[in-house]
């Protein structure tokens, strides 16, 4: 996204022509990073008034949806991503100090997580779909309440993790670029921008995991609104 | 040009202390869920995500750190978040109201 | 391509620069991508007006005689999309901003001039979306798509009309974003904030809704595909979904998103008038300001085209109170042009005509919106004639002015050309008369009744269409002729100097055309925007 | 069109009694707008003329706009306007909260908007498509659904319109105070015949319209409709009078609170009633088992509209509302106290609540 690299003047290779300094630069990707950002919460804002709206409207179907998810393989795969996030935060620590080796691992590192979380993810899908879970054709919340509005549950459950799913998998996708450049030395300790720049990324993903995780698997597990 | 991102490099002890709170925090939450409190779980759920958003952002992506125009930025996006959310549930809180249908 | 041949003693510029097809489509220079958008928008437009003068031949008779009512709701769709999303959005900001933002505040570049060319080319993708959807066969549910209809039945490309407009938000959030970076960052040694001159703040303002409501208008495009192909009933009453919330999401982008189109036009309106009286802008900061202060409340009013839908009332009498603190921003600017002409040294050149021009419509534009912002009044009014003649004299004879007085403003920096006095007078007085003859019998036949969106219509509101038609074809010869005289500039018009209107801003002081990295050496701004005592006698041909 | 063809004309009849209301406050606003467009127009010319740039003359003149006297000029051009559109918005907020309450006293007509006609069904049994016959000077209330997609019922005599949505019902009221015809337009986006989506209004005197509702219609009136898809459909098993059944009493319901299990509790109006028949386990009255089936794919839109219509009438002492002349009040809210929602004890006979063909996994 933000990773503005290419080599023009010879005194520093990584200053783009038209920036006055490399402070300048990386302001700019930080801002513009950040910027970007501002857009996906909007982006994912949608999501959260349509969930909040249908919320609102059918408690009881929502309330005996959500009881469908499994709220120890939600809570697990939360703590993965955590884990990931901090393997990031690490990264980032390690480019800053110019330390290649322990970039490139803390990068590996990430990239397993991620890789375990969508795994868990898809697992969780799979299941959903076997116990026709998944909205249309086939579709029985078996022993739901309300059960004809679960579909919209489901919907939502199905969009917005799906969403996040395509964030992690775009940014499985940029991690394996920053890999390869990473064991080509191309980040030093006065030019990391890039590897920064996804770190904001990918700590923005994991946000918004840690609100869709009480919202779809959380917030009704005690049988608000049951009866 | 006034206010440049200090290069500010934030201590690994940091990390591992957020790390372990955004941990705890994540399974106190989910007990927490499973235990009936009434209207109150969505509550509870919602503050403690809340702030587990507040420590990723503050400490993983260094806003704490960071200059006014990034936290700036992040105000931004949680106002108007704020504003697309309230703004239209208010249509949604309010329909009943006058007692006629549609109104 | 305007490339004029190098000749033997023509000094470098960007346009000459590099050659070859290629140097242009692969350019990272925002003066060569602001050509490259130049030429596509202006195809936008042309397919949009085509659409518009189909739709107006339709209608000078009450019975459908032109088409059949598919075809007909096809072609207003169609004209809608266009003229919305690929013409209006991106006509002002990723043309004109494009080239004259970074010129400007004394930048080099862009901050990212590689998301900035990206953003051309998603932009043609999304293009491309849209005229797959033209030649397949077309789409008929209103450029609003309202749900259940688009998504359950309309037998239209929703799908691919929906994902053409979600490709294109991101080429209009990038280049958001990249004005935002830009401004913040880029700024010359000494170009303070309230240096800036105020169509910097205007394209500052208009990023901010850019990237803050176009990722909303994306999701909800995004659901709507989803809706249509699955049918997992977010938007259709029949899976319990609700069409309202459909319409709250899609005007929580698509009000903000006519403060991106006018507010533009505000910016180089508060230039032009500027210039062509000679004097600083009266009240720079108010002027500035309220930029601003639309772009904060325009946020907050969306759900004033909700009035009659089935949102609550008292959420009704909140958007109308806010609909009407927001028309004050406006009416600001409004008094503040008219004051900075006060004691100016006023010359009517074709620029300054169209800002006039933009002036008067606008001022009746955002009047008649302040008589729909009205509960009681919208009750009546709203998806009426009303409506579309109040937001054409915001859209055409607000935004569409604006444009062409920035285009005629600016052209002799982007080209080294003038253009004809002549005919460009002309062309700026037909498209006055004709636009008010277009739209202004439309606010009698919306009060009628006569609703919009009708292909046949009851025979006591012909006369008033008869009119309306007959403007639209002064309107059309009005638009017809820059397109004629522009492209004929290119190559016989005179060479224009370097600031041929006695112009302030840094982009007047360098050569015209610009060299490729704009200046010589970086400027160093010493002192505040529209200080005219520095200006120079003017000289309109070097 | 079914009107006879009236030549040009420049201003909408006024036939109801928001007409004039409306026109008024659109009279203040075009007075308004008019004044400041041509006091724009007229300084901007003015200027133009007389500040022209004249040859010779080369040093612009700087105007302080710093001074006190500007920022107070800036501060009376924000202000002035602000407080003359406040009137604007109090005055069109006012008409709108009027248009948005029915009078209790108004005959109640029901709607249904279908791509690409108006059916329209009167409580007396009359039923018509495209036209919509009304007594002049009589509170007219209209219940408006779709069937498919989004309509809007529009009538520009009457300076009113409401969107007309599917799955929920809108309401709209009007007093027609011109005897005539006027054209109904639907002025909601709606498909491909949108534009012959129209139809005509007639209003008429009592005598005429009384002597209107007598032709030809044989037809029970909406509620006697009603009672027999009430006992064709079983509901009477267990929504039985007096909290006798497994399900609550419906007497009286219509326009009462009703205590739901969750503690809240929900007004009663014809959204809920569709809702409880379409998806009866959403909201469960307090006390009562979740066991009622859902009537979805079971019942039509209009069949629905009959059933809500014998359902209100059921709080009416008078029982089923049939023909009557226009002396009556249509059934409506009656002050008959709140509704009794004793414990469930009685317990379900063996044949059970009606089994739903459309879902076979109730409890």
């Amino acid at each position: 996204m933000a990773s503005q690299t290419v080599p023009h003047h010879h005194a520093d290779e990584t200053l783009q022509h038209h920036f006055a300094n490399p402070e300048q630069q990386k302001d700019a990707s930080t801002i513009g990073m950040w910027v970007f950002l501002l857009t996906e919460i909007m982006f994912f804002g949608g999501l959260f008034l349509a969930y909040f709206a249908y919320r609102q409207a059918y408690p009881v179907a929502f309330a005996s949806a959500s009881n469908k998810t499994n709220l120890w393989i939600g809570a697990t795969n939360t703590t993965v991503l955590i884990c990931s996030s901090l393997t990031m935060a690490l990264a980032v620590h390690a480019a800053s100090m110019g330390k290649k080796k322990l970039l490139m691992l803390f990068l590996t590192a990430t990239l397993i997580l991620g890789g375990v979380f969508l795994s868990v993810k898809g697992y969780e899908y799979h299941d959903k779909w076997v116990h026709h879970e998944v909205p249309g054709y086939h579709f029985d919340c078996e022993g739901c309440q309300d059960a004809g509005h679960t579909p919209l549950f489901f919907s939502l459950y199905f969009g917005m993790t799906g969403l996040h799913a395509m964030h992690m998998l775009i940014g499985f996708v940029i991690l394996i670029v920053l890999l390869v450049q990473a064991k080509k030395g191309k980040y030093n300790e006065k030019w990391y921008t890039p590897v920064e720049m996804f770190g904001l990324y990918w700590h923005f993903v994991d946000i918004i995991w840690i609100f869709l995780f009480p919202l779809l698997y959380l917030i009704d597990r005690s049988g608000r609104g049951l009866s | 040009m006034s206010e440049h991102a200090e290069h500010h490099i934030v201590p690994k002890r940091v990390y591992f202390l957020v790390f372990f709170a955004l941990i705890v925090l994540t399974w106190v939450t989910t007990l927490v869920s499973t235990i009936d409190l009434g209207s109150l779980n969505i509550y509870v759920a919602l503050s403690i995500a809340i702030f587990k958003a507040s420590l990723v952002a503050l400490f993983f992506m260094h806003v704490k750190y960071g200059t006014r125009l990034t936290k700036m930025i992040v105000m931004c996006g949680l106002y108007w978040l704020l504003l697309l959310l309230f703004i239209a549930m208010a249509d949604l809180w309010t329909r009943g109201w006058m007692g006629v249908p549609g109104r | 391509m305007i490339t004029a041949p190098p000749q033997v003693a023509e000094p470098k510029n960007y346009l000459n620069a590099e050659t070859g097809l290629k140097s242009w489509l692969l350019t990272k220079d925002h003066k060569r991508i602001a050509i490259l958008y130049l030429i596509v928008v202006s195809l936008f437009f042309a397919l949009g007006g085509i659409f518009a003068g189909l739709i107006r031949m339709e209608l000078a008779t009450p019975a459908g005689d032109l088409f059949d009512s598919n075809t007909y709701n096809k072609v207003f769709t169609m004209h809608g999309i266009i003229m919305v999303f690929f013409f209006l959005i991106p006509s002002i900001p990723a043309v004109l901003g494009n080239f004259f933002l970074p010129m400007m505040i004394g930048a080099k570049d862009l901050a990212f001039p590689r998301i900035n060319l990206l953003s051309w080319y998603i932009y043609l993708l999304g293009g491309a979306f849209t005229l797959y959807v033209l030649l397949a066969g077309g789409v008929d549910t209103g450029w609003t798509f309202y749900t259940p209809f688009s998504s359950s039945y309309s037998n239209g490309y929703v799908v691919a009309a929906g994902l053409g407009i979600f490709i294109n938000g991101f080429s209009s959030i990038l280049t958001g974003l990249n004005f935002i970076v830009t401004t913040h960052r880029m700024r010359a040694p000494g170009m303070t904030w309230f240096r800036l001159p105020l169509f910097v703040w205007s394209m500052y303002a208009t990023s901010a809704i850019m990237v803050l409501g176009t990722p909303v208008i994306a999701v909800t495009l995004f659901l709507l595909v989803l809706e249509r192909g699955l049918h997992i009933g977010f938007f259709d009453p029949a899976y319990g979904g609700d069409p309202v919330l459909f319409q709250h999401l899609f005007w929580f982008y698509s009000h903000p998103a006519v403060y991106i189109m006018i507010l533009p036009s505000m910016g180089v309106v508060s230039e032009v008038i500027s210039t062509f009286s000679s004097k600083k802008p009266f009240g720079y900061t108010f002027i500035a300001f309220s930029s601003l202060a639309i772009a904060v409340f325009g946020f907050l009013v969306w759900g004033h085209h909700l009035f009659v839908s089935g949102q609550s009332i008292y959420a009704g009498l909140v958007f109308s109170v806010l609909s009407y603190i927001v028309a004050i921003p406006s009416a600001i600017k409004v008094f503040n042009w008219t004051a900075t002409m006060y004691k100016g040294q006023v010359r009517m050149e074709t620029p300054m005509l169209y800002a006039i021009g933009f002036i008067g419509l606008f001022t009746i534009g955002g009047l008649t919106g302040v008589v729909l912002a009205s509960l009681g009044m919208d009750v009546h009014l709203t998806d009426t004639y009303f409506v579309i003649a109040h937001f054409h004299y915001v859209m055409v004879g607000g935004a569409l002015l604006g444009y062409l007085s920035g285009l005629h403003f600016w052209w002799p920096k982007m080209t080294g050309r003038m253009y004809s006095d002549v005919w460009s007078k002309v062309s700026a007085v037909l498209v006055f008369a004709g636009f008010n003859l277009t739209f202004g019998p439309q606010f009698l036949l919306g009060y009628m009744g006569m609703p919009r969106r009708y292909h046949v219509y009851p025979p006591e509101f012909q006369v008033l269409n008869v009119l309306s038609s007959a403007g639209a074809s002064i309107l059309g010869i009005g638009l017809i002729l820059p397109a004629m005289y522009l492209t004929w500039s290119l190559k016989y018009g005179a060479k224009a100097s370097a600031n041929p209107w006695g112009a302030t801003g840094l982009e007047w002081q360098t050569s015209s055309p610009p060299i490729a990295e704009n200046f010589e050496v970086t400027p160093v701004v010493t002192h505040e925007a529209y200080d005219y005592s520095t200006v120079q006698e003017v000289v309109h041909i070097g | 069109m079914i009107l006879e063809s009236k030549s040009f004309q420049l201003f909408p009849e006024q036939a109801s009694n928001f007409a004039s209301q409306v026109d008024g406050l659109y009279g203040y606003m075009v007075v308004i707008s008019a004044f400041f467009s041509v006091l724009v127009a007229f300084l901007i010319i003015f200027f133009a003329v007389k500040y022209r740039k004249k040859p010779g003359v080369n040093i612009p003149p700087h105007t302080d706009d710093h001074s006190i006297g500007a920022v107070l000029l800036e501060i009376a051009w924000s202000v002035i306007p602000l407080g003359l559109s406040l009137v604007m918005f109090a005055w069109g907020a006012s008409i709108m909260f009027e248009e948005s309450r029915p009078p209790k006293d108004a005959l109640n007509v029901y709607v249904t908007g279908k791509q690409w006609m108006w059916k329209v069904q009167h409580l007396e049994g009359a039923r018509e498509i495209d036209e919509l016959h009304v007594p002049v000077n009589r509170n007219i209330r209209l219940t408006l659904t779709s069937e498919d997609v989004i309509h809007d019922f529009f009538v520009p005599a009457f300076r009113t319109k409401m969107d007309v949505l599917p799955g929920r019902y809108t309401t709209e009221w009007f007093r027609p105070t011109k005897i005539g015809q006027y054209h109904l337009f639907c002025a909601e986006y709606c498909g491909t015949k949108h534009s012959g989506m129209t139809g005509t209004i007639y209003v008429m005197s009592v005598e005429d319209y009384n002597k209107w509702l007598a032709q030809g219609n044989g037809e029970g009136s909406m509620a006697e409709d009603g009672e027999s898809l009430f006992r064709q459909l079983g509901c009477g098993n267990c929504h039985r009078p007096e909290g006798h059944g497994r399900a609550p009493d419906l007497h009286g319901v219509y326009g009462m609170n009703v205590d739901l299990s969750d503690g809240t509790h929900v007004r009663a109006d014809e959204s809920y009633i569709r809702e409880s028949v379409l998806y009866p386990q959403a909201q469960i009255v307090a006390g009562y088992d979740r066991i009622m089936p859902t009537f979805k794919g079971l019942i039509s839109d209009d069949g629905m509209l009959k059933l809500i219509e014998y359902i209100k009438s059921m709080g009416n002492p008078n029982g089923v509302v049939s023909e009557r002349p226009l002396t009556r009040e249509p059934s409506d809210i009656q002050k008959t106290g709140p509704m009794a929602l004793p414990e469930s004890e009685y317990k379900a006979p063996a044949g059970g609540p009606r089994p739903s063909a459309a879902t076979g996994k109730q409890q």
